[in-house]
């Protein structure tokens, strides 16, 4: 099933563009999962992802985990960070 | 209390909000006002401006998720945030949080409260601006433990009962 | 930086004081506004107003005092302490405290460490006005803990070098 | 040597006026010494007095404790525990 991905800031600079549907294997279940399977996905992705452990996720717009599962997510977004305030 | 919540890309009126939010009213003994504003350096070195990247919708979501939890962490009589986005330069206005309470303590702890968990929650993004180009903010481990605390004090809190 | 404190019977504008304090600078990253208000109920009886006595010339050398503890303590760019006297009735202002850095936790701890000893060490006293008569408040065991926390700080620290 | 004493909040109103000036004895070298012979002087000092534990005092507008010495005051000031902020 397709899923909306978004990305934000310097993740969406390094991928090149702010959102698409993709449609990962079934073999993918989770936040972590999904990053290791985007960063597969050629150079400039491999580039946004490569400090795995900086990046944070939401689903459907609620913070998740790299262990949180990706079913019935209709929206994921992938960003550093926050530095708001 | 209905809290005010509103991101907007246009600068706030400090003064305006707080008298609002304060109009009429005989119940509020202590007034917190924090406001972050854009310095005119980052870092030791000298900005021209700094770009606010948020992501709608969620943003909002995750304020007024926070303004829910101070609320009932503490007796307030009136809360506002409001954090603006796009292009603000030095001198200006990023965010806005006024707490009101008939005490102080609950008014100074929602205020901190709120911004710590703006800083490490909300989905916003500083682009630093300078004359050779644009940079990314990167996060601070000290806003971090700041957040954090609150979670520890919830959790002993939750142990002690 | 040059702190503003002042006494008045007067009410204050606290919007025209952070103006002040703010205006043409570009070195405030976080400035922190608290507005003690007169409510209109004391001890949870309605109240007509607040008398507020003072001892001229120590009230303004214990806040002075205060204020440079704070400067020493905190890397702060900017303060203002405004305490009325006299008559104040319900909705309207009796202190305003501003405290401006370049960091938010700086701004945030001088200003509830500045209110925690207005509360407790400088002279000023409280009489509520009733339909009934007039009595003096009783101060609160709260207050003096509250301000307690910063000498207890103090002394670990000294300890600890 | 006489000393001008001032009184605010209720120890001004049990006393009567906000100030005065005393010429306590020489046995008289404390705040507290001095407090107890004030509370002699009369039914209105005695009110006053009553409860000494609240009472608070300054020397020459600093905060001074029952064991500071009198010694070299200008003025000495007794009020209740302070209610402002």
């Amino acid at each position: 099933m397709s899923v909306k991905v978004r990305y934000f800031a310097w993740v969406r600079e390094r991928i090149g563009k702010p959102e698409e549907e993709i449609l990962p294997p079934a073999s993918v279940t989770t936040v972590g999962g999904l990053m290791d399977w985007l960063a597969g996905r050629g150079e400039e992705y491999a580039y946004a992802f490569e400090n795995r452990n900086v990046i944070r996720a939401a689903i459907d717009r609620a913070h998740a985990r790299p262990d949180t599962a990706i079913k019935d997510a209709r929206e994921i977004a992938f960003f550093p960070p926050m530095t708001g305030g | 209390m209905i809290p005010t919540v509103r991101l907007q890309r246009e600068p706030f009126d400090a003064a305006a909000e707080t008298a609002l939010l304060t109009r009429g009213r005989s119940d509020i003994g202590a007034l917190v006002t924090f406001t972050g504003i854009c310095r005119g350096d980052e870092a030791g070195e000298p900005i021209a401006a700094l770009t606010l990247e948020h992501f709608p919708g969620m943003a909002e979501a995750e304020i007024e998720r926070h303004v829910a939890d101070a609320k009932e962490r503490w007796p307030l009589t009136g809360v506002t945030v409001i954090h603006r986005h796009g292009r603000i330069e030095p001198g200006d206005g990023i965010v806005l949080v006024v707490t009101a309470s008939s005490h102080r303590e609950a008014a100074f702890a929602a205020a901190e409260f709120l911004m710590d968990f703006l800083k490490t929650r909300a989905p916003f993004w500083k682009q630093v601006e300078r004359a050779d180009g644009t940079s990314w903010i990167e996060a601070k481990k000290t806003d971090d433990a700041a957040a954090d605390r609150w979670t520890r004090t919830a959790a002993r809190r939750e142990a002690a009962e």
